[in-house]
């Protein structure tokens, strides 16, 4: 069998199970999930509340009542509109320029050799440090913060799609070959689709880049924003905004990571076993 | 006796830098480890844990910290600015000139405080101006690509700036708006349990306080070492930041006013008792008369 | 007049373990006249599978020169089409149907008239109505018939398949056995056979060559497949022929055994 | 033919050349790399020259002058070496913490869901926003610097090794469950095996997250450090030295990250057909 | 006694393009004896590895039941040793030596033992000295082989072995077909065997099962082969015996193309 069996094949180590209603099926699939999820809570209530007891190391009801009086109070919301606008834009956009460059990267060696000198320097620069680069070029409008997420986002999404081209077996770009594709076609019509899996892995990790970055981001010249709130509340000490901020950022990038797993399973299935 | 000194990286600290390069806290037998961060005022809040055993920061700094733990007091005014702060304006020379146009401010620092001051003391009102929020080393990036045409800071980016960006002039500073104070905090607790190596400490700040008003050229030189810093440029501002180990009504004024302003941006968490927030034992002791003020009624 | 030339070609392999090399094929000499299909045989791990792709212009030989038409084979080309041993050449993301449709696709082929092609060579290889399948929800044999529609549909002047049919059961085997027969004829292109059974090469081959134990393996002898018309395994002159190319294969394994238990 | 072969093929859509004597060949190998490196100094130059020309961005030769400078001082030693043991000690307890996570997380359904959601929410918040609570935890030693590099690494591995052990050909599990392997084996002779490259993929990726990540461990607290060069820099608008430092986390990680596919290929080339 | 048991077993796939099931297998019913080699046959694409699979415990029949010795199967065990159709489940990081000694391993066989079982298995698939090379290193044929070896070194009690000498060459075939029979009549441990090529399954099974034509494929007919020591092609009870299985595939097959056609 080829290795595309594990697209239709539930992951591979799980051992078969006797057989059980479906609402115990879906308890008991899910349980695990809710399980980890208090234990989160638990842990963090447990070391702030007992273990640490600093001023600067909120509860978790601390953080969420003053969640819910900035939800209530319609803040939240605005900072959170700001900061996902930034992320998803920056973000698709950052991918968009990546995966060609990444397919490029891992199909011609030539180009590679090129390349690679930018990309293999410049991912070690730290978005934080390009800040004030971002702004000679950028100005200090929502250009630089974009900017800064996109920079985040390239190098990820890059380096994992060239990593997919060069996993093809090679008789897969052979066979292409032999059926008259030009070098081209096969780059497009093989090695992008045969790449996949890696694009969104790699999609997935470039992520949590995004969401990460916005705090960078938002050091310059914002208004709103998750990342000012984390700033605001570090510079004027008020230590349960950047909790509510970090929570926020945590649940957000659960959420639309969840989300972007389901539109992969919904539109790209076949390409990805993984996910 | 060892302990950790927390501090930013800025000529307002030069007590830490002088007594620290000129060998003054070890000639007095305390092995200081001097660490820097961002600011004076991030640094401080390691005062809370206990992280670090003394600080030096803002007001606000001080009373921020003091908010979320009480372990964090007063122990001495550290030093005093004058002309430090300032707004650098790029084409315009007045502030009417520059009413209706986009400002850089960084809120919660003292470029911020001297801001409001300024608007107070001229009768102006925020309003007035398109306030944008710029942090101060992007300042400058804004001002060259014309993204504001003037902003409020402290230096050395006002100095930076006017040597930077051609046509950029200093349109007002803070002499008669304000003078803000960095005041040195200690952990309370340590105090208390190490009385001995805190008195040493705050004698060894005033010793190189001394170095800097008796022999500048030798305390800018160690500033500028400390910081790797251009020795003109320390030179320049060493006089805007004079070192001073006194609490005075005037120490009192200055915490207070920063206490209101925190009060009008709604970061107040509670009021600030003065009697607990400061503890002028150490300075008492070492120099009495350095301390003259009433505790304020709250 | 030789259209695939194959002088004095050999190739090694450098271990990826030792760094040292491993001789796959040596001192092989062929010439195939356009039109003929040539059938290889061999013992197992002999070199079969390398002369194809050499032939195919996946890999350089390592010494002498393979010409394709006079030309010396610089890479792979539409001309020489393959069918691969084993099936992970097929692709995943694609259905059985698309591909099939793959090569007309890239010639840039008019979408109606690759279905009814493609439709063609799935009935071809007994498979009309599977088209929308994926790879990895067909059989073994069902795969290896996806390669050989694949291969088939582009009709390339030459032919290279590395035991298509291998994974049959003796039954369809024989249809398709008739089938590529018959294309054959109509078409007159040239084929390469690799192929294990000496009854299909035989049956197919105008000529069958067989190749001496690996490792290292040469060609050993040729022989030419005089019968006219339909082939029957009942004829003599089949009987004869296979007696003679199984007595040269028999000679080889039992070479290839002593070796290894040398 | 399986996809092993990749192990010993060149890269795929290569398309083999006629042959060149050694040195010409050598010279042609490295050409496009060397033209890759000097357009990234020409654009530098020509961007910092000629079309921004701001006081905050220096052209390369102002930045290579001041780097010499502080190399010739050793002071520049100082710090790249503070920052280098601050990244290999976090970067290498990192992968040494995920591995065995991620290969739990890609094997053991319900250890997914126990431990999905703290790593899927965790990966969000960004390092720089940790550092109070790194400090808080372990002090302002070089214990929270560490730990925040672990952080930054932590999550990237972790999700390159799940996804690759998801991505395994089932018949190996197969094989191994008929072959009498237990959970247990299978999870460690095949399972972590077969995931090696995405491994080292995850590894190399998360590399950089070390490299930017150790900017932010460096606001806390440290003397010395490419970080607190970075930083004070900021402060004190000696743009060469921001330059300076940030030239050297390029340089340091593009060697180191060609020392790791080095050693990758020396000690393990056929488990990681991709490097 | 049954040792092996399909009751009435079926399988359906739910096709990852329509969400619709396809039907692989149904009713199949089998019961088999301890010490038993049987040999399934059936077109391409009738189920037959559908229902090794679900022997082997890999995957669950959607209706019926499998029991071994009386035991419902619940997943895959070591009793129940695979050699599996293509060549994928062989590890590419271990070479052909390290993956045939797996299954020893992970038993926890001391290593001097290992190698010398190791070194036999080897010789029996006719690959010694060639254990230090990789699994990319080797023919498809040895690949095949590799697998056969590290199946028969841990002697399970019963081997599921599908189309396991499909990439070898008609006189290896021959001799590997020779020690399978010995070290079955040695073992006396129960044999399912895949193949397409009668004259294997006459000469190897004790009963022969032929499928019907896919897809959803069940047992037709089993034929017992009863046939006392040595079997030769040439006894003409062999040969009836393959008029009578070669007769039923030909429907099958016959049928199956019909099927497509409509
Ligand atoms: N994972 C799967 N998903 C969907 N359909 C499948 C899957 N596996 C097999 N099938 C279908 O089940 C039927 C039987 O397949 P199976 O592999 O058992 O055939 P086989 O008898 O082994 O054929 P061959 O001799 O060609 O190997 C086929 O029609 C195939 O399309
Ligand atoms: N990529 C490779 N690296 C090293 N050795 C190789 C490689 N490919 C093939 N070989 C070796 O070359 C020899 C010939 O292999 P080849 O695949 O051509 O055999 P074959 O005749 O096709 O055998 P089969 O009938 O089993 O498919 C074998 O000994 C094999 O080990
Ligand atoms: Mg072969
Ligand atoms: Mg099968």
């Amino acid at each position: 069998m080829t290795p595309s069996k594990t697209a239709t094949l539930p992951p591979p180590i799980a051992i078969p199970r006797p057989a059980l209603g479906p609402i115990a099926r879906f308890l008991v699939a899910i349980l695990p999930s809710i399980i980890g999820f208090l234990s989160l809570f638990v842990a963090w209530h447990v070391a702030a509340a007992y273990l640490v007891q600093s001023v600067l190391f909120p509860t978790p009801l601390a953080t969420f009542g003053k969640g819910l009086e900035l939800a209530l109070s319609g803040q939240l919301w605005i900072q959170i509109g700001a900061s996902l606008k930034r992320i998803i834009l920056g973000f698709a956009a950052g991918s968009l320029i990546a995966i060609p460059i990444g397919l490029a990267i891992g199909s011609f060696r030539t180009f590679r050799k090129l390349v690679e000198p930018w990309t293999e320097c410049l991912r070690f620069i730290p978005s934080v440090a390009l800040i004030t680069i971002a702004v000679i070029w950028f100005g200090i409008g929502e250009e630089s913060k974009i900017f800064l997420i996109i920079y985040a986002t390239v190098f990820i999404v890059i380096l994992n799609t060239a990593a997919g081209v060069s996993a093809i077996t090679p008789n897969k770009i052979r066979a292409a070959q032999a059926l008259g594709a030009t070098r081209w076609q096969v780059f497009a019509f093989v090695g992008l689709p045969a790449t996949v899996p890696y694009i969104l892995t790699g999609m997935r990790l470039a992520m949590a880049n995004a969401f990460t970055t916005i705090v960078a981001a938002e050091m310059i010249a914002a208004n709103a924003g998750l990342g000012v709130m984390l700033w605001d509340g570090r510079m004027f000490m008020m230590i349960e905004e950047i909790f509510v901020s970090l929570v926020c950022l945590g649940a957000l990038g659960f959420i639309t990571d969840r989300l972007f797993r389901l539109a992969i399973l919904r539109f790209a299935g076949r390409f990805s076993p993984t996910m | 006796q060892s302990m950790v000194i927390a501090t930013g990286v800025d000529p307002a600290f030069a007590a830490f830098y002088v007594a620290n390069q000129a060998g003054i806290f070890k000639k007095n037998g305390l092995n200081v480890d001097l660490k820097t961060g961002p600011s004076g005022s991030t640094m401080a809040s390691l005062v809370i844990g206990n992280q670090a055993q003394a600080a030096m920061s803002s007001e606000q700094g001080g009373i921020q910290n003091f908010n979320r733990s009480s372990d964090v007091v007063v122990v001495s005014e550290g030093t005093q600015m004058v002309g430090f702060h300032g707004l650098v304006a790029r084409g315009h020379k007045t502030l009417d000139e520059l009413k209706g146009k986009k400002i850089g401010v960084a809120k919660g620092t003292g470029g911020e405080a001297f801001w409001l001051a300024m608007l107070q003391n001229k009768g102006l009102k925020a309003t007035d101006f398109q306030v944008v929020q710029v942090e101060a080393p992007e300042m400058i990036a804004a001002l060259e690509r014309g993204d504001i045409v003037g902003f409020a800071a402290w230096e050395p980016w006002l100095a930076k700036a006017r040597r930077a960006v051609p046509n950029t002039v200093l349109v007002i500073d803070d002499v008669g708006i304000m003078s803000p104070r960095a005041f040195v905090y200690m952990n309370k607790p340590w105090v208390l349990k190490n009385g001995a190596a805190a008195e040493t400490f705050l004698k060894s700040l005033m010793e190189a306080s001394d170095i800097i008003t008796k022999q500048p050229k030798e305390a800018a030189a160690y500033v500028a070492k400390q910081l790797n810093l251009d020795l003109d440029l320390t030179e320049e501002l060493m006089p805007k930041v004079p070192s001073k180990f006194q609490l005075t009504q005037d120490s009192i004024k200055a915490l207070q006013f920063a206490e209101g302003v925190l009060k009008e941006g709604g970061r107040l968490v509670k009021p600030v008792d003065y009697g607990k927030f400061i503890y002028p034992d150490l300075l008492k002791k070492l120099r009495p008369e350095a301390v003259s003020y009433e505790v304020p009624k709250s | 007049m030789a259209f695939l030339e194959l002088k004095n070609v050999s190739k090694s392999f450098v271990s990826s373990r030792s760094r040292s090399t491993s001789l796959a094929v040596r001192d092989f000499d062929l010439e195939i006249a356009p039109g003929e299909f040539f059938c290889l045989l061999g013992p197992s791990g002999c070199g079969k599978s390398t002369v194809l792709t050499m032939l195919a212009g996946f890999e350089h030989p390592t010494g002498g020169e393979i010409r394709v038409n006079g030309q010396p084979v610089e890479g792979p080309s539409k001309d020489r089409c393959v069918v691969f041993q084993g099936d992970d050449s097929l692709y995943p993301w694609l259905t059985a149907a698309h591909n099939v449709e793959f090569g007309l696709r890239m010639a840039g082929m008019p979408s109606a008239e690759r279905r009814q092609k493609v439709e063609a060579a799935l009935g071809l290889v007994g498979l009309s109505g599977q088209g929308s399948k994926f790879p990895a929800e067909l059989s073994g044999g069902m795969r290896q018939r996806i390669q050989i529609a694949r291969a088939l549909v582009i009709q390339p002047k030459v032919l290279l398949m590395d035991e298509p049919f291998g994974a049959l059961d003796a039954q369809t085997r024989h249809v398709m056995q008739h089938e590529l027969r018959k294309i054959w004829l109509a078409t007159k292109s040239t084929v390469v056979f690799i192929t294990h059974d000496i009854d299909e090469a035989i049956l197919l081959g105008t000529r069958v060559g067989v190749m001496t134990a690996g490792p290292g393996g040469t060609l050993r002898d040729v022989v030419t497949i005089n019968i006219e018309g339909e082939r029957d395994r009942l004829d003599p002159a089949y009987t004869r022929y296979y007696a003679e190319v199984h007595g040269m294969i028999r000679d080889e394994v039992a070479k290839s055994v002593r070796a290894m238990a040398a």
